[in-house]
C-alpha cells in the first residue's frame, strides 16, 4: 500500500474526508448555562405545592389556639402565627394559590397581549395608531386603581377572577413589545416572500410572526408570572384580594405587618423567602430562555 | 415632643382619620367630644350632669325640660354662646333629613324647643324618654356659623368652632389635626396645651409609632398592646369598655328567614373563651348580653349560651339537620352554610370571624368569612358587628333592637323586646326601668338578635410621661371616650 | 424648525391630549357608574338602608346621581371645565379641596423618587454594561432581581421595623411632623424611608431595561469605530451608547410615570403618608366618584402629558425618528454582506 | 537593507472560545507591511480577514484568545498590551475602516461630531478649526458641501457616502497604519474607483501603510502593491500583485482567478471552485483546501503544507511546490497573462 | 412576434418620506421580458432596481403604468385578485439578502415545504419529503441540510435553499434581486452556474439584478441600465458592452475593474459629472433592439 503521505495527485478513490476533531455535542451547548439551581428549586417548590396535602403536617385552616406565635419547632416546622396557624402547612397550600394566580394571570395577559400586539402590528397605520393609543390610555391609569375599578364588578373574587383581572390589567406592555416586534418582522424578506407565494394573514402570523417574536417576549411572559404573584400579594395587603379563606403567600406576607412588633421573624421572613425564591428562579429561567437567542458579545 | 416652642405641653395622640369634625355628624369619635360641649356631660360613672347648662328642671307632667345656661360662655371664635344655639342644634337634629337616623332618632320625642331668653331653653317632649338627658350630651353647634348652611358639606366641618375644652387649630389632611386648650373655657382649663391628633389609620403602624416615640398615647389592639406590657417606658391602661363583638344575622336574608331558629343555638358551637384568650390575649370577657357591663341594669342570670358542642349537636339535630358527607349539616338538601361579612380595617374582627368560622366548621356549620370594604345590608347574611351601650341602657339597645328602629339594620323583631324597651324608655323610675331591662334581657336571650362573642377591653398605651388617665370610666364603642377627663391629664 | 411648524405640532399635541383626556374621563365615568355599589352610602352612611324609595331618589338627586349616565357625564363635564369637580361623598367637601391638600405630598414623593430611580438606574446600567459578564455585573443583577421581587409593602414594613422602631433614626409615618410642613429638613427626614422603598421596588426594573438596551448598544459596530478613535470604554458608553439609548430612556421614563405613581399607593399605605394614592384606593372602594374621577384625571393627565412630552423630546434629540420609515427601507435595500 | 515594518505579524494564531467549541479563526499567519505599502488581503467570506485586522487593534471580543504569535506595530510588540495601552495607539498610529458602513457610524451623532472626535484625538483644535478640517476631509473623500453636511446625521447620507465618511474618519487622525476592511463593498463601481484612487493619493502624500481587505480581485489588482490570499484562517499565498495575478502558485488562487466570469468565454460554464469552505469549528488536519482542490495530493489530507519561497517576495503554502510533487499545469486563465 | 412573457409599460413609483417629501424611486420604466430570456438589470445603488422588482412582484402598488404578465394585466387590482393563484405560482422572487429571505426559525426543509404548500404542489408527506430532497439535491445541497436552520447555513447555502424553494414553485419568471451580492467569488460562480443550468432544464425567464457587470454580462441575454430611477439604456448584452451609448453606461463600463494589475495601473477613468447627466427625454430605438434615453430628436 502507498504511504498516506505520498506526493501523488489524489485520485477519486484517495479523496477522503479530512480528519476532523469531533464536533462538540449539542448537549454541551444546552447544558452550558442551564439554570440548574433555579430549575431544581422551582421544581421542588412546585411539587411541594402540588403535594401539599401529603407534606403539610397540620390543617392549614385550623387555628391552634394553644400555640400562638410559636417559633419554629419540631411540630410546627415554620412556627405559628398570632392566631395559631401552622405556617409550614399554609406555605404549601398558599403556594398553590400564588402559583395558580401567577400562571393564570400570565396566560390571560399573554393571550391578550399577543393577540392585541399582532393585530395592531399587522394593521394599517391608522388602526395601529388608534390601537396603540388605546393601550396607552389604559395604561395611563395606575394599575392598582384599574384593578380596583374592575374588582368592583366582581362581588366575590376567586382565584380565577382575580387572575383574570390581574391579567387584564397587565397586558399593555407585552402588547407594545409584540407589536414592535411584529412591525419589524412583517417587513422582513421572508414574510414578503411568503406573501408573494400566496401566504395569507393567518399563515404569516402562525408560521412567521409567532415563532419569531415568541422568544424575545418569552422573558416578559415568564416574568409576568412573577408580577401576577406580586400583584396578588399587594392586593392582599391592601385588603382587596382573595377571600380570607383562600390563603396565598401574598396574604401571608400581608400578615407580616402584625408580626412587626412581636419580633416573630418566621412570620415575616418565611413567606417572603418562598415568594422571592420562586420569583427569582422564574426570572433566571426567563433569562435562560432569552439567552438562547444568541445575542453575541459586547464590542466594548 | 412633649413641649412645644413656648414651653406648653403637647400630647400626640394616634387617631383614626376624620372626614368631618362635627358633634352631630360624628358620634363616636374623640375630637368632637373635646371641641364641642353639650348641655349635659357624663361623669366618671357615665351619668349625665350639667355642662353648658348650669342647672335644669324637669316637669314630668308636661314632659318639659328647662335648662338654665351658663352665662359668659364664648364660642372659640369669640361669639357669645346663647340659647339660640341650643335651639338651632336641636332643631337641626330634629328636622335635617340628611343626618344619620341612628342619631336623629334619639331626638324624635322632642316636640318643641324654645329659647325663653338668651340663657334659658325649654324643651318639650311629646312622649316620655328617660334617656333624654343622655342624648342632650350632644355637642351644641354655633348658630351664627351654620344657620342656613348645608350641614353635611359646609366647610365648618373641616374648621369646627365649639365651646369645648379644646379649640381647633389646624388640620393637615391625612396627617394630623391640632387642637389647643381653650383658655377661656368655662370649666376646668386643661393642663396640656396642645393635642396633636396624628392620623394613623393602620393599627400596626400605630403600635410602631408608640414604640418609636412618634406618638404619646394610642389605643392599640390587644395583641399589640401586649408587647408593651412590662416595658417600663410605657404605661398600659386597660379600660373596661361597653364594646362587644357579635355575629349579627340579617333577619331579612333568605337563609335566616328560613332558619332563624338556628340563631339561639349557634352560640353553643362557639368557644368564646378561646377567642378572648387568643385574639384578645385575654383582654376582654366572654359576652352573653348587650347590657352585660351596665352593672346597674344587668341581669347576670340570663342564659349565657356558653360553649357546649354536645348541646349544639343535640339541638341542631333536633331541628332536623343531619351531618352531610363533608361534615356540614344538611336539611332537605340545603347546607347549613352562610357567610359573615367584616370590614377589612379592623383586624380583631377579621380574626374573630376567622376563628369563629373554623370553630363552627368543627361543629358542622359552614360560615364563610367575607371581607368587604363596605356593608351592603341588602345582601349580607351576617355581619361581625361591634356595638356598645356605655351609658344609659336605652342608648345602644332601643335603636338596635326595637322593631324598625333606625339602627336596626338586622331587621330584628321581637314583640317582647319591643315591649320592654318601650316601657323602659317611657319610665323615669329606676326600679321600673331595671325590671324592664331585665325582662328585655330575658326576652332577648331567648331569641337573641346576635350571637354574642366577646366584650373587649380598651388597651391604651401611653408614654410614661403622660399622666392623669383614669380608667374609672367604662368606654364606648372602639374604646372612645378616653379623653373624658382630659383636663386632668398632664405630662411630666 | 420654523415657527409655523412648531405651532402646528404644539396644537396637534394639545389636541391629542384633550382627546385622550376626554376618552379617559368617559371610560372611567362609565366604568365607575356601572360598577355595583351605592355611592350614597359614602355620603349618608348606613342611613341609606332606612331610606324609602322616594327619599332614596331625592338623595340621588341631591348628589347628582340621577338621570342616565351620559347626561350625568355631560353635566359633570360641564362643571368640570369650569373648574368645579363636585364634592367628595366621603369627605363631604369639594373634591378639589380634598386633593389639593394631599397632591403636593404625592408629587413630592413621586418626583423625588422618580429622579433618584432614574439617576440610579442609569448609573447601575452603565456600571453593568461596563462590566458585563464579570462578577460585578452578575452580582448587581442577582441582587437587583431579588430586591425587585421583594414586595414593596414588605420592604416598607421591614424598614420601619429597623430604622424607626428599633433604631429610632428615622420617622416611620407621615409626611412631616405636625406643624412642620414648611420645615424642609423635617420633610426630607420623613421622605427617606418611603423614598427608599420606592427606589428599591422600582430601580431594578428600569436599570435592567436600560442595561439591556445598553448591552444591545455595545454590540453595535459603531462602538468599534469609537474604539478605533482611541476612546476609553467609559467614555464610549457614556457618550456614544447612552446617546443612542436616550430616546428609549425617555420613553421608558414617560411610561414609568404611571408605575411610580402606582407605587406611591402602596408606600402611602405602609407609611401612613398622606397622599392621593391612599385617597384613590379609598375613593374606588367607597364609590366616591367625583374624587375618583379627579384623581384618575390628574394621574391620567400626568401620564399622557409625559408621554407627549417624551415624544416631543425624542423628536428633538433623535433625528432618526423623523426619517424612521424612509431610513428603515433605505437600510434594507442597502444591506450588504 | 532592513526596513522597519509598520506592521508585522508573526505566527499569529487566534481562536474564539464559543459555546459550540473553539473556532480557529486565524491559524499561524505571518506577514509584514512596509512603510507606505498597500497590502491587499483576498479570500472568501469567513476566512478570517476581518479577524486579522481586528486583532491588530485588539478589537476582538473577550472570548477571542491569541494562542501564539506576536504582533508588532512600528517595532513595538503589542501582543500583551492592555486596553489602556491600546487606547494610546488607536486613533494615533492605528486606524481602521470597518466592513459595514451602515452600522459603524453612530446613528444619533451628527457626522460633524463624529469627525471632530477623531480629529481632536491627535491635536486639540478649536471647534472652528476642527470643523474646517472635517469639511476638508469630506471634500477629500468626494463629498461636496462638507461644511453644511457636518450637522447631518448619518441617516441623511447614502450608503456610499457613509462608507466614504467612515474612511474620512479613519483618515482624520493621520494614522500611520490603516486597516481597511472591505471599505468599498457598498459602493457602486464608479464610486469605488474614486475611493481606490483616493487611497493611493493619500498613501503617496503621507506614506500611510494600508492593509486592504477585499474579496474582489479587481480591486486588489487596481490598488495593491502586494496581495495576500487567505483561506480558512491561513495565509496561503503572498506576493506582489504581479506575482499573484500572473504567476500564482497556489491552487486556491488559481481557483479564484478562474472563477471570474471574465476568465471564461461567453456561454461557457463558470469554473467555480466546487464544495464549501471548511467549518472553522473543527478545521481539517491537513490542507484545508484539499477537499475542493482538483490538484490535491494525498499528503494534503494528512499534513498542512509549509510555506515555500518562490521569490523573496512570493511565498505559497502548497505541497505542489515541494520537490517531490508532480508537476501540474495551472489553468489557462492563470497563465495567459504571463505573456 | 409573440407577446412577451412580461411587459412593463411606463411604470413609476413615488415614495413619501413623510413631512410632505416624496422621492420618485422609479420613473417611467418600460421594458419586456420574453420567454426563456434573461434580462440583466444594472445601475448604481439606490437607483430603483429593487423597487422595480418589488413592483413586479406586486409588493408595491405602482403609482403609474401597467404590467402585463402572460397577457394578464396584473397591475390591475381586479385582475390581480382573480388571478392571484396563477400569478403567485408563475412569478417568484429571489431576494438580495438570503438570510432575510428565510425564516430563521424554520428549517431549510420547512421553508421549501412552505413554498410547495402555498403553490399547491404539496401532495402528501411521503412524496413531499422526496420532493424536498430532490430540490435540495438539484441545488447541490446534501439532504442533511434540510434539517438545518438558516443560522447554521453559510451564505451560499442559504441562497441555495432560497433557490430551491423558488424551483419548487417552478415559476415561469424568476426575479432575482442581486442573488449573489452577499456571496464571495467562489460561491458566486457556483450559484450562477446553478441558475444557468436550471434555466436550461426548466426554461424559466429571469430578471437578474446585479452590481457586478461581469456577472451580468455573463448571464444575461439582454441588459438594461438604470440611473436615477430611469431606464437609460437597454439592448442585447453583447451590444451594450461593446457599444455603450448612454454616458452613464459608458462610465459604468469604464469602471469595471479587471483582475489585471498591469492593465489597471495604466487605466484612467474619465472624469464624470453626474450633475451634467440629463434625465430628460424618452427611450429611443437607436439600433434594432437597442434603446437609449435621449432627448427627442437627438439621435
Ligand atoms: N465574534 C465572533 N465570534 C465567533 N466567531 C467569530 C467572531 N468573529 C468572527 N468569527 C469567526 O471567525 C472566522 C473569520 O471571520 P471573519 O469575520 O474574519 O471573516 P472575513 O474573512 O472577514 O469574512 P467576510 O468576507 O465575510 O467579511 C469566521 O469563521 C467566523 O465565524
Ligand atoms: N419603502 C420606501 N420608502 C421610501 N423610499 C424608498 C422605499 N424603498 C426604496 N426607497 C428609495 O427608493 C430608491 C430606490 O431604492 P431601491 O431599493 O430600489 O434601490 P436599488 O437600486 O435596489 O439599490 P441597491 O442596489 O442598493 O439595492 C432609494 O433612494 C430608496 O431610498
Ligand atoms: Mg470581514
Ligand atoms: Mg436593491
Amino acid at each position: 500500500m502507498e504511504p498516506l503521505t505520498s506526493f501523488r495527485l489524489a485520485g477519486p478513490g484517495d479523496r477522503r474526508e479530512t480528519k476532523r476533531a469531533a464536533a462538540p455535542s449539542l448537549w454541551h451547548h444546552v447544558w452550558r448555562d442551564y439554570p440548574v439551581v433555579s430549575m431544581g428549586l422551582l421544581i421542588l417548590i412546585c411539587t411541594g405545592c402540588a403535594a401539599a396535602p401529603c407534606i403539610a403536617n397540620h390543617d392549614p385552616a385550623q387555628f391552634y389556639l394553644q400555640h400562638l406565635n410559636e417559633a419554629p419547632n419540631s411540630s410546627f416546622y415554620f412556627g405559628t402565627d398570632g392566631l395559631g396557624r401552622d405556617i409550614f402547612s399554609i406555605i404549601w397550600y398558599g403556594g398553590r394559590v400564588s402559583l395558580a394566580v401567577g400562571f393564570l394571570s400570565m396566560i390571560v395577559s399573554a393571550c391578550i397581549g399577543i393577540v392585541y400586539g399582532c393585530l395592531s402590528g399587522t394593521a394599517s397605520p391608522l388602526v395601529d395608531t388608534v390601537m396603540m393609543r388605546a393601550a396607552e390610555l389604559i395604561s395611563s391609569i395606575p394599575s392598582i386603581l384599574l384593578l380596583l375599578l374592575l374588582l368592583a364588578f366582581i362581588p366575590a373574587p376567586d382565584i380565577f377572577t382575580i387572575s383574570l383581572i390581574i391579567g387584564a390589567t397587565t397586558w399593555m406592555n407585552l402588547a407594545r413589545i409584540v407589536r414592535s416586534e411584529v412591525r419589524q418582522i412583517r417587513n422582513s424578506d421572508y414574510v414578503l416572500a411568503s406573501r408573494t407565494m400566496g401566504g395569507g394573514f393567518f399563515h404569516v402570523v402562525w408560521y412567521h410572526l409567532l415563532p419569531n417574536f415568541l422568544s424575545p417576549v418569552m422573558f416578559m411572559i415568564v416574568s409576568s408570572i412573577g408580577s401576577g404573584m406580586m400583584m396578588e400579594a399587594t392586593l392582599s395587603f391592601l385588603g382587596i384580594g382573595l377571600p380570607v379563606e383562600i390563603v396565598s403567600w401574598g396574604t401571608m406576607l400581608s400578615l407580616s405587618s402584625r408580626a412587626l412588633l412581636t419580633n416573630s421573624w418566621w412570620i415575616i421572613l418565611i413567606p417572603g423567602l418562598f415568594l422571592v425564591v420562586t420569583l427569582v428562579c422564574m426570572t433566571c429561567i426567563g433569562h435562560y430562555l432569552r439567552h438562547e437567542v444568541n445575542r453575541g458579545c459586547s464590542n466594548l | 415632643n412633649s413641649t412645644g416652642n413656648s414651653g406648653e405641653k403637647v400630647l400626640t395622640y394616634a387617631s383614626a382619620d376624620y372626614t368631618t369634625i362635627n358633634s352631630i355628624l360624628n358620634t363616636h369619635d374623640e375630637l368632637p367630644d373635646i371641641i364641642f360641649s353639650g348641655l349635659m356631660t357624663y361623669d366618671a360613672k357615665g351619668k349625665p350632669i350639667p355642662d353648658l347648662a348650669k342647672s335644669y328642671e324637669f316637669d314630668p307632667a308636661s314632659l318639659t325640660y328647662t335648662f338654665h345656661l351658663r352665662e359668659n360662655v364664648k364660642w372659640h371664635d369669640g361669639q357669645p354662646f346663647t340659647a339660640a344655639d341650643v335651639k338651632f342644634t336641636l332643631d337641626t337634629l330634629k328636622h335635617n333629613k340628611d343626618l344619620e337616623a341612628s342619631i336623629t332618632d334619639n331626638y324624635k320625642e322632642i316636640e318643641a324647643v324654645t329659647a325663653v331668653d338668651d340663657y334659658t331653653v325649654r324643651i318639650k317632649l311629646s312622649q316620655p324618654n328617660s334617656a333624654m338627658l343622655n342624648y342632650l350630651t350632644i355637642g351644641i353647634l354655633p348658630k351664627h356659623l351654620l344657620e342656613g348652611k348645608d350641614i353635611m358639606t359646609d366647610p365648618f366641618n373641616q374648621h369646627p368652632v365649639g365651646t369645648g375644652r379644646y379649640k381647633f387649630v389646624s388640620w393637615d389632611k391625612g396627617q394630623s389635626i391640632i387642637v389647643e386648650k381653650n383658655k377661656d373655657f368655662y370649666g376646668k382649663v386643661p393642663k396640656i396645651g396642645k393635642i396633636i391628633f396624628k392620623i394613623i389609620p393602620d393599627e400596626n403602624a400605630k403600635a410602631a409609632q408608640v414604640k418609636s416615640g412618634g406618638v404619646d398615647l394610642a389605643w392599640l389592639n390587644a395583641q399589640n398592646a401586649k408587647v408593651f406590657r412590662g416595658n417600663d417606658k410605657f404605661t398600659v391602661y386597660d379600660f373596661k369598655t361597653a364594646d362587644y363583638r357579635a355575629i349579627a344575622p340579617n333577619f331579612n336574608a333568605p337563609f335566616w328567614r328560613k332558619h332563624g331558629e338556628l340563631i339561639p343555638i349557634l352560640g353553643y358551637a362557639l368557644n368564646k373563651k378561646a377567642i378572648v384568650d387568643s385574639v384578645l390575649t385575654g383582654q376582654g370577657a366572654v359576652a352573653y348580653s348587650p347590657l352585660q357591663v351596665n352593672t346597674e341594669y344587668n341581669d347576670p342570670d340570663v342564659e349565657h349560651r356558653d360553649y357546649n358542642p354536645a348541646l349544639f349537636k343535640e339541638k341542631v339535630e333536633k331541628l332536623g339537620w343531619k351531618p352531610g358527607s363533608d361534615g356540614i349539616y344538611e336539611k332537605d338538601g340545603e347546607k347549613l352554610s352562610f357567610s359573615v361579612d367584616t370590614r377589612e380595617y379592623e383586624e380583631e374582627r377579621v380574626d374573630i370571624a376567622k376563628i369563629a368560622s373554623s370553630q363552627l366548621k368543627q361543629s358542622g356549620v359552614d360560615m364563610k368569612v367575607r371581607i368587604v370594604p363596605k356593608l351592603d345590608w341588602k345582601i349580607l347574611e351576617c355581619f361581625l358587628i361591634g356595638q356598645a351601650a356605655p351609658f344609659d341602657p336605652d342608648n345602644g339597645t332601643y335603636d338596635l333592637f326595637y322593631t324598625n328602629a333606625s339602627g336596626n339594620y338586622t331587621h330584628y323583631s321581637n314583640p317582647a323586646v319591643d315591649e320592654w324597651l318601650g316601657a323602659a324608655r317611657a319610665s323615669y323610675d329606676p326600679a321600673v326601668r331595671k325590671h324592664a331591662y331585665n325582662q328585655f334581657q330575658q326576652a332577648w336571650s331567648d331569641n337573641p338578635a346576635y350571637i354574642m362573642v366577646a366584650y373587649l377591653d380598651g388597651n391604651y398605651v401611653a408614654d410614661k410621661k403622660v399622666t392623669g388617665l383614669s380608667t374609672e370610666r367604662v368606654l364606648g364603642h372602639h374604646a372612645v371616650g378616653v379623653m373624658w377627663n382630659v383636663e386632668d391629664w398632664d405630662m411630666q | 424648525m420654523n415657527f409655523q411648524k412648531m405651532y402646528h405640532t404644539i396644537w396637534c399635541k394639545l389636541a391629542v391630549f384633550v382627546i385622550a383626556m376626554g376618552i379617559l374621563s368617559i371610560a372611567v365615568f362609565y366604568v365607575s357608574s356601572y360598577a355595583p355599589g351605592d355611592p350614597l352610602q359614602s355620603f349618608y352612611g348606613e342611613r341609606v338602608e332606612q331610606m324609602s324609595p322616594a327619599e332614596h331618589e331625592a338623595a340621588r338627586q341631591r348628589l347628582g346621581l340621577d338621570g342616565p349616565v351620559y347626561q350625568r357625564y355631560l353635566s359633570w363635564l360641564h362643571h368640570a371645565v369650569q373648574g368645579d369637580f363636585g364634592i367628595s361623598f366621603k369627605y363631604k367637601e369639594p373634591a378639589l379641596d380634598v386633593i389639593r391638600a394631599l397632591i403636593g405630598n404625592t408629587l413630592l414623593l413621586g418626583s423625588i423618587s422618580y429622579a433618584i430611580v432614574f439617576i440610579l438606574a442609569i448609573g447601575l446600567a452603565v456600571c453593568c454594561a461596563l462590566h458585563e459578564d464579570t462578577w460585578i455585573d452578575r452580582a448587581i443583577c442577582k441582587i437587583g432581581t431579588i430586591v425587585f421581587y421583594l414586595p414593596a409593602f414588605w420592604v416598607g414594613l421591614v424598614l420601619i421595623l429597623l430604622f424607626n422602631v428599633n433604631l429610632g433614626w428615622l420617622p416611620g409615618s407621615g409626611a412631616y411632623d405636625p406643624g412642620q410642613s414648611d420645615n424642609v429638613l423635617n420633610r426630607l427626614e420623613h421622605l427617606v424611608l418611603p423614598m427608599l422603598v420606592m427606589v428599591i421596588s422600582h430601580v431594578w426594573y428600569y436599570a435592567y431595561m436600560i442595561r439591556n438596551k445598553l448591552l444591545d448598544e455595545t454590540r453595535q459596530e459603531y462602538v468599534f469605530l469609537a474604539k478605533v478613535k482611541g476612546f476609553s470604554r467609559f467614555y464610549i458608553v457614556c457618550t456614544h451608547c447612552l446617546r443612542n439609548v436616550a430616546p428609549t430612556i425617555v420613553s421608558i421614563m414617560a411610561v414609568s410615570v404611571n408605575h411610580i405613581l402606582g407605587g406611591t399607593y402602596v408606600v402611602e399605605a405602609v407609611f401612613s403618608y398622606p397622599g392621593i394614592g391612599h385617597l384613590s384606593i379609598e375613593s374606588a372602594k367607597y364609590h366616591d366618584y367625583n374624587l375618583l374621577m379627579l384623581i384618575v384625571l390628574i394621574t391620567g393627565a400626568l401620564v399622557i402629558a409625559s408621554g407627549l412630552i417624551a415624544q416631543a423630546v425624542n423628536e428633538r434629540i433623535d433625528g432618526r425618528m423623523k426619517t424612521a420609515e424612509g431610513g428603515a427601507s433605505w437600510n434594507r435595500s442597502h444591506r450588504s454582506a | 537593507m532592513i526596513k522597519e515594518n509598520s506592521l508585522e505579524i508573526r505566527h499569529l494564531s487566534l481562536s474564539f472560545d464559543t459555546a459550540a467549541g473553539e473556532i480557529e479563526a486565524i491559524r499561524d499567519i505571518s506577514l509584514s507591511l512596509h512603510h507606505g505599502e498597500i497590502l491587499a488581503l483576498v479570500g472568501e467570506s469567513g476566512c478570517g480577514k476581518s479577524v486579522l485586522c481586528r486583532s491588530v487593534l485588539k478589537l476582538l471580543p473577550r472570548f477571542a484568545r491569541i494562542k501564539q504569535g506576536n504582533i508588532f506595530v512600528k517595532g513595538m510588540d503589542i501582543t500583551k498590551y492592555t486596553e489602556k495601552q491600546m487606547q494610546e495607539l488607536r486613533g494615533t498610529i492605528l486606524s481602521m475602516v470597518f466592513q459595514n458602513p451602515l452600522t459603524t457610524l453612530n446613528p444619533s451623532m451628527s457626522m460633524g461630531a463624529q469627525l471632530r472626535e477623531a480629529i481632536c484625538r491627535r491635536q486639540k483644535l478649536s471647534r472652528q478649526a476642527a470643523d474646517t478640517r472635517a469639511a476638508e476631509l469630506l471634500q477629500l473623500v468626494g463629498i461636496d458641501h462638507g461644511m453644511q453636511r457636518l450637522t447631518l446625521l448619518p441617516q441623511a447620507f447614502s450608503g456610499g457616502q457613509r462608507q466614504r465618511c467612515a474612511l474620512a474618519i479613519a483618515l482624520a487622525s493621520d494614522p500611520e497604519v490603516l486597516l481597511a476592511d472591505e471599505p468599498t463593498t457598498a459602493l457602486d463601481v464608479t464610486v469605488q474607483m474614486q475611493i481606490l484612487d483616493l487611497l493611493k493619493d493619500v498613501r503617496r502624500q503621507t506614506g500611510l501603510s494600508i492593509v486592504f481587505v477585499t474579496h474582489d480581485l479587481g480591486v486588489a489588482a487596481r490598488l495593491a502593491d502586494r496581495v495576500g490570499i487567505m483561506y480558512a484562517g491561513k495565509l496561503v499565498e503572498i506576493g506582489t500583485a504581479d506575482e499573484i495575478f500572473y504567476d500564482s502558485r497556489h491552487p486556491y488562487t488559481w481557483g479564484l482567478l478562474s472563477a471570474l466570469p471574465s476568465a471564461v468565454e461567453q456561454g461557457q460554464r463558470l469554473k467555480a471552485i466546487e464544495g464549501m469552505p471548511p467549518d472553522m469549528l473543527c478545521p481539517p488536519r491537513g490542507d484545508a483546501f484539499a477537499d475542493r482542490n482538483p490538484y490535491a495530493l494525498n499528503i494534503d489530507y494528512e499534513e498542512a503544507p509549509p510555506f515555500f519561497e518562490i521569490s523573496p517576495t512570493h511565498q505559497a503554502a502548497t505541497w505542489l511546490l515541494d520537490k517531490r510533487a508532480p508537476c501540474v499545469v495551472p489553468p489557462l486563465c492563470c497563465r495567459q497573462r504571463e505573456l | 412576434m409573440k407577446n412577451p412573457l412580461l411587459d412593463v409599460r411606463h411604470i413609476s413609483q413615488i415614495f413619501s418620506l413623510g413631512a410632505g417629501q416624496t422621492i420618485e424611486a422609479v420613473h417611467d420604466v418600460s421594458f419586456a421580458i420574453q420567454a426563456h430570456e434573461t434580462v440583466g438589470l444594472i445601475g448604481e445603488s439606490g437607483c430603483g432596481k429593487s423597487t422595480l422588482a418589488r413592483i413586479l412582484m406586486g409588493l408595491y402598488e405602482p403609482a403609474a403604468g401597467d404590467i402585463y404578465f402572460k397577457d394578464m394585466h396584473i397591475s390591475d387590482h381586479a385582475v390581480r385578485k382573480t388571478q392571484r393563484r396563477i400569478i403567485q405560482r408563475e412569478m417568484h422572487m429571489i431576494f438580495q439578502d438570503a438570510d432575510g429571505a428565510l425564516n430563521p426559525r424554520m428549517t431549510a426543509a420547512d421553508s421549501i415545504r412552505e413554498g410547495l404548500i402555498l403553490a399547491g404542489k404539496w401532495k402528501n408527506a411521503k412524496d413531499g419529503r422526496q420532493q424536498i430532497e430532490e430540490l435540495l439535491r438539484s441545488v447541490g445541497l446534501d439532504r442533511r441540510y434540510g434539517q438545518a436552520c438558516p443560522g447554521e447555513l453559510s451564505g451560499g447555502q442559504r441562497q441555495r435553499v432560497a433557490i430551491a424553494r423558488c424551483l419548487g414553485i417552478a415559476p415561469s419568471l424568476i426575479i432575482a434581486d442581486e442573488p449573489i451580492a452577499a456571496l464571495d467569488v467562489s460561491i458566486q460562480a457556483q450559484i450562477i452556474n446553478l441558475l444557468k443550468d436550471l434555466q436550461e432544464q426548466q426554461h424559466f425567464s429571469m430578471l437578474f439584478i446585479a452590481h457586478d457587470l461581469a456577472v451580468v454580462r455573463y448571464i444575461s441575454d439582454r441588459t438594461a441600465v438604470m440611473y436615477g430611477g430611469r431606464l437609460v439604456e437597454i439592448s442585447s448584452t453583447e451590444e451594450l458592452f461593446q457599444q455603450p451609448l448612454h454616458p452613464y453606461t459608458k462610465l459604468l463600463l469604464a469602471s469595471i475593474l479587471k483582475p489585471d494589475p498591469a492593465y489597471e495601473r495604466q487605466k484612467r477613468v474619465p472624469a464624470f459629472d453626474h450633475s451634467l447627466l440629463s434625465l430628460e427625454g424618452a427611450m429611443t430605438e437607436v439600433m434594432p433592439g437597442h434603446f437609449v434615453l435621449c432627448h427627442a430628436g437627438k439621435a
